[in-house]
Formats: structure tokens, C-alpha cells, sequence
């Protein structure tokens, strides 16, 4: 799991910017007030823990009650950095673009008249999203008090002595089936998280195969294309060395021959 | 076991050798029955050995129904020099999942992503199921029979907790009915929280695994001693 | 780090706290190079602190490379019955060695030693053996014949099993399970165990899990109707 900052930048000072390269075009508008570094920028968007965080973010920095939001205001910030978020290609979960409707629901209701008799069974989303952001901002304390309780490890450790007893007792320990079902999760996280990690390194090297097909054909014989490909090394090989015959095809140092259409595929070096 | 001082040793060497705090019970269950002490003479006995260990490295605190020696976290800078490992650090969507399930228990995944607004990633539950913090205590009696959390005793130990009910009270949720009306806006009926929801009644068991891995460790910034919260809390007395 | 109390307050901790015996070498590291104590003041410290110990429950005791506390040797048996009554908790290599038997059996120290990434100790096996949890069951027809492992009866016995069948679902099912429903996907396979889990011999196995087995029921529900309701201390051995 990625470990994301916990704490959002100070606040903007800066006026002037240079301009900002995101996904090879400058970006032009900036949400208001954000300065950002702009190598930190996709990290501190990453940093929101989700639609209630980012709003909460935005209310806070202006010192906006949560009770008083201004419900248009808001929701520009709010789409201009969800914009940010997609121009940057990071992965916008589902529930920012959830809010951003219920925002545009929010607004939209504003402007109409309100009508003489409430629907008993409507809900004002105003309402739902002021108790949801209330809800959410308590516990977001609540996480950060339990974050700075003194806790093991990092302030206090179990004060231990050890038994001196000459005569130890052998003493059969007590398991219970959690414990033996917790243990096979953790040796199977385990197992996964090694098979990703040899799974991560570049096995097949294009280019590698390229160099390796070439001192094949450097007599100038014509070779099987079916030497190239060994079962052994799986889909992900045989594709290694295909993509691998096609670059050398392209850059023109490979020549593939097929005499007719059943006929086995050579390859050939083009230098003589 | 004749006199005062050798129960009172009995008992200080006891809760010196074991990592995990201990109960009254346990310290009763140490003695022969004959010359078990009762708890009343056994809490007088926690209480002057805090009282000796008051001002020293160490104290005596309450810790998960049980008791424990520890070190006090005025050293912990000091102590942390000694260790070639960092302290463990957690993310803020872990601690909030931590602190909702620990506030709210018990309660399901969609509780959790009600209050969050993000929906709850899988490895942070397993982290937290696998740190032994958290643990399934059934299941809600609705469609789908969703799964139901809450905290353990190493969750307690680990934070220094002596009860649940230990943890801060949340903040104060401002009076929203009376701002609503200022606003003008019609409140629905407040929400039955997951909390007042009686579960029948989940028994303790050990459920945590001691591990020494941390899928969601990272390195530490450590408090400063002096910034730190209050010591530890519950004294014992 | 300024006075004499505090040095040494910092001295106790860090003995109480530390795995292994400290030297004044280990001591000495643990302070700023300023503030560092020299080695004669460190020395009457630990003089001071043994003489404070004197006639408690705990000593402090000098050993080959350094110093520790520990217990009095005359509280021993009093300590062997706390230790009987909650005897400590099995090392977590143990314990993911019997569930790997437990949930892949038949298999070699190999198939453990794979899923775990580290060698099987040797001591482990024994233990399990002696424990009469695991037994030989053949061996695999492969070259060099490797045994294979399974569990017994009495391991059934004692987590309460009519069966190996019985053994809880992994709750990773489950969590894809709880994800397919959050994305309206349907598994094709819901109680298939995962591919990357199942090796191809096991996979019979583990499909005849009885279906009907209520896993999180099986989680919950404690097994030794006395099980304590804390965490065990592994620290011994």
C-alpha cells in the first residue's frame, strides 16, 4: 500500500507561476489558490482521502462553516480540482464524480423556488452533505488522536524481565482456530506479495531478444522462426519474441521468408 | 507465600515476565488456593508498587483489563536510538478506518465507506485484520449478511488503551437542527447509528497474531517527547 | 539529558525494554554524544539501580556481554503456574507451518517452505510432531521422495473439527466476493479458491470444502469455551 502524505501544504503565498507541464500541455487554469510544487502536485491530489476530504480541504481553507457552505462557490473548486485529477490521469475514483453530482443537484435545487409544502420524504441533499461532511470531519479527528496516542513501538515498550528458572516447565501453548486461520491469511499475503515482487522485474527484454535473435542469424543461414519461440517461457516469451522479430523486420536488419503458405517461417540477416 | 512483601514480589515478577498485560485473576490463579491473596489485598498491593515505581523509567499502568509494566514516554527518543528499526507509521486511511471501527463497533465495510465517502480498500482491512486490531464479530442480521468488525485486546495494548471506553469522546457535532432551521432547510430524521444497533452479545477470544511484519508500516516521524499527549492514562488508584 | 535521575530513569527503561542484555557501550549509544555519560558514571548508575532492586521481585544481574533484569529465582514456581495457566503464545513461524499442513495437506517441507518464502526449521517440524498435530503420511513420487505432511486426529480434537473440511474459509474469497458485489460483477465461481492460491494437486481439496460450513460462524464462535480473552506472550523460548 502506498503511503500517502498526511498533511496538505501550507498555505499559497506564491503569486507568480511559471507554467506547468501535465500530460505534455500547459495547464492553463489553476484551481484558486492553490500553489503546489508542481512535482508534488499529482502526490497532494493523491493525498485527498476522497470527495468528503477534498471538500472538507476547500471549506476549511476558506474558513467557511460547514453549516453555511456556499454551495456554488464550492462546487467550482471542487470541479476545478477534480479536472486537475483527470488531466493528471490519476485514478478519480467513482466518488468524486458522485459528489460532483449531488453539488450540481445541490445548486440546481437553489436556484428553483422552493415549493410552498416540503416533500415530507425528501431529503435536502444540503442537509445530507452538511451531515456527511460533519460526520466524516469528526472522525478524521478521531483518527488523528489515535494517531498521537502514545502507542508501542513508538513512545512506550512493555518494561520485560526475564524469568530465571532452572528448571523450565515444557508447557504446551494454547492456539485457537483463529490464530491457525490468521496464520495461513498471513502466509498467504505473504506468498502473493513475493510472487509480485519476482513477477516485477523485467524477465523478457525486447530488446535483449533482439540481440539475442541476431547473433542467431549472423552466419547469414536461414533460421526457423520456431527456434525463437520456447514454450518454456510462456505467453509472455513467445509475444517477447515476436514484438522482437517484428523491430528487426522494421528497422530493416531482418528478412522473413515463407516459401508458401503451409511452408515454416525463416529468418534471415539482411547483410549478406 | 507468607507475608506482604514476598506477594507483592510474586506479583512484580510476574508482570515483569510477561509481555501481555495481566489480570487480577491471573495474578490470583499464580498462587497456590490456599494462599492466594484476595483481589482486594492483590489491588493494594498494584497500587503501592505504582506508587514505588512513581518518578522512575518505568510505570505501572492499566492496560487492557489486565496490567502492565512499561516504559515512559519521555524516554521513548532515547529508547528509539537503541532499535536499528523505525517505528511503524500509518496512513491516514488506515487510522481513520481504525478509528471508525473503533468508535462505531461494531460495524460493517459499508459503515465504514458511508462515513468515509471512499469505499474501503481490502488491503487496508486485511492490514488491519492481520495486525490484529481488528476482528470479525459476525455478521449484521440484513441482506447479504454483511460482515461485522470490531477492535481487540492487542488493539487496546497496542494504544495504550485500558478499556475501549478510554478513546477521546468524538467532537461535538454542532447543533445542526437549530442551524437548519436559520437555513431554512428541512432535516430528515436523524440516522440511526450502526452503534446503537444491538449485536448480540460477541465474546472475547484471541484473535490477533503477533506479527512483526507491517504491510502498512512505514517510517516514522517520531512524536517529541515533550509534544506528546498525556503519559499514559488510568494510573492504577 | 541533564541530571542524574534522568540519566538513570533513561538507563531503566531502556534494560526493561531492550530484547538483549545491554552494554555500557549499548547504554552510552543511546544518548545524544553530548550529553553521553562516561563510562565510570554509568557504572555507579547501574550500581544505584541493582541496589534499588535489592529484595524486589526483580534483579539486575550482570551477564557475559552486559546487563538485564530478571526475575528472582525464588519466584520461579510461582511463575511456572502463571505460565501453565496461560501458557505462552506459539511463534508465528509455528503457527503459519500448521496452517499451511493444515489447509494444503498433504504436502513436503518444500510446498511450506515455498509458500512461506523461508526454510522450515527443523525444530518446528519436531514440535508439531511431538505436539501429535502432524504426522507422516507417505511421501510424494517424485525424485528424492520427499515426506508429506497432514494433520491427525488429535489435531482435529483439539480446534474442535468434525473434519479437516471444517477448517474456516480463507477470507479472501470473501473480500473478492464483497468487491464483485460493490461492482455489480457476478462471479462465475464464487467459492473457487483463487487460482494463484491453489496448487494443482490441493485444488480437489480445498473444492470439497462443505459449502454449507458457515465460515464466519466457524471464525467466531470460540473454541475452548475457556480460552482466555488475552493475547499470550510469545517471548519465552
Amino acid at each position: 500500500m502506498a503511503e500517502q502524505p498526511d498533511q496538505l501544504p501550507a498555505e499559497p503565498k506564491q503569486s507568480q507561476r511559471s507554467p506547468v507541464l501535465v500530460a505534455g500541455e500547459a495547464l492553463q487554469s489553476w484551481p484558486e489558490d492553490l500553489y503546489i510544487p508542481p512535482d508534488a502536485l499529482e502526490v497532494i491530489l493523491k493525498a485527498f482521502q476522497g470527495p468528503l476530504d477534498l471538500l472538507l480541504y476547500l471549506i476549511r481553507k476558506q474558513n467557511i462553516d460547514i453549516l453555511d457552505i456556499p454551495v456554488a462557490e464550492i462546487t467550482r473548486q471542487y470541479m476545478e480540482y477534480v479536472e486537475l485529477m483527470r488531466r493528471l490521469h490519476l485514478d478519480l475514483a467513482a466518488e468524486y464524480l458522485v459528489m460532483a453530482a449531488m453539488l450540481a443537484e445541490i445548486k440546481s435545487r437553489m436556484l428553483l423556488p422552493r415549493p410552498e409544502i416540503e416533500d415530507e420524504d425528501a431529503e435536502d441533499p444540503r442537509a445530507v452533505l452538511v451531515r456527511r461532511l460533519q460526520e466524516y470531519e469528526r472522525f478524521r479527528g478521531a483518527a488523528e488522536q489515535l494517531d498521537s496516542r502514545p502507542r508501542l513501538e513508538r513512545d512506550l515498550y512493555i518494561a520485560y524481565a526475564r524469568i530465571d528458572d532452572p528448571d523450565p516447565p515444557k508447557i504446551e501453548s494454547r492456539v485457537d482456530l483463529n490464530d491457525l486461520v490468521a496464520a495461513m491469511k498471513a502466509a498467504m499475503l505473504s506468498a502473493h506479495r513475493r510472487q509480485h515482487l519476482q513477477l516485477v522485474p523485467e524477465t523478457f527484454s525486447v530488446r535483449d531478444r533482439m540481440s539475442r535473435i541476431m547473433n542467431r542469424v549472423r552466419s547469414g543461414e536461414y533460421v526457423d522462426l520456431k527456434e525463437f519461440f520456447d514454450p518454456d517461457e510462456g505467453r509472455m516469451g513467445l509475444v517477447v519474441s515476436f514484438i522482437a522479430v517484428l523491430e528487426l523486420v522494421r528497422d530493416g536488419v531482418l528478412i522473413v521468408i515463407q516459401n508458401d503458405p503451409s511452408a515454416p517461417i525463416h529468418v534471415k540477416s539482411k547483410e549478406r | 507465600m507468607k507475608n506482604k512483601t514476598e506477594i507483592s514480589n510474586t506479583v512484580e515478577a510476574a508482570l515483569f515476565s510477561a509481555e501481555e498485560p495481566l489480570s487480577i485473576k491471573d495474578l490470583r490463579g499464580m498462587f497456590k488456593p490456599d494462599d492466594a491473596p484476595a483481589a482486594d489485598e492483590l489491588n493494594a498491593i498494584l497500587d503501592q508498587l505504582a506508587s514505588d515505581y512513581h518518578g522512575r523509567g518505568i510505570e505501572l499502568v492499566s492496560i487492557a483489563n489486565g496490567y502492565r509494566f512499561q516504559t515512559q514516554v519521555k524516554y521513548a527518543s532515547a529508547l528509539r536510538r537503541l532499535r536499528e528499526l523505525r517505528p511503524p507509521r500509518y496512513s491516514r486511511a488506515l487510522l481513520e478506518t481504525l478509528a471508525i471501527i473503533a468508535y462505531r463497533q461494531p460495524v460493517t465495510r459499508g459503515d465504514i465507506e458511508e462515513v468515509r465517502g471512499v469505499a474501503v480498500s481490502t488491503d487496508i482491512m486485511r492490514a488491519l485484520l492481520e495486525r490484529g486490531w481488528v476482528r470479525q464479530m459476525g455478521e449484521r442480521e440484513v441482506p447479504g449478511r454483511p460482515a461485522l468488525y470490531g477492535t481487540t485486546t492487542d488493539f487496546l495494548e497496542y494504544f495504550n488503551l485500558a478499556s475501549i471506553q478510554q478513546l477521546p469522546e468524538l467532537a461535538d457535532q454542532r447543533d445542526l437542527a437549530e442551524i437548519a432551521k436559520d437555513l431554512n432547510i428541512l432535516l430528515p430524521e436523524p440516522r440511526q447509528t450502526s452503534s446503537e444497533e444491538a449485536e448480540p452479545a460477541v465474546r472475547d477470544f484471541e484473535e490477533s497474531i503477533d506479527s512483526d511484519e507491517n504491510p502498512v508500516a512505514d517510517v516514522d516521524r517520531p512524536i517529541d517527547s515533550d509534544t506528546s499527549t498525556q503519559p499514559v492514562a488510568d494510573r492504577i488508584g
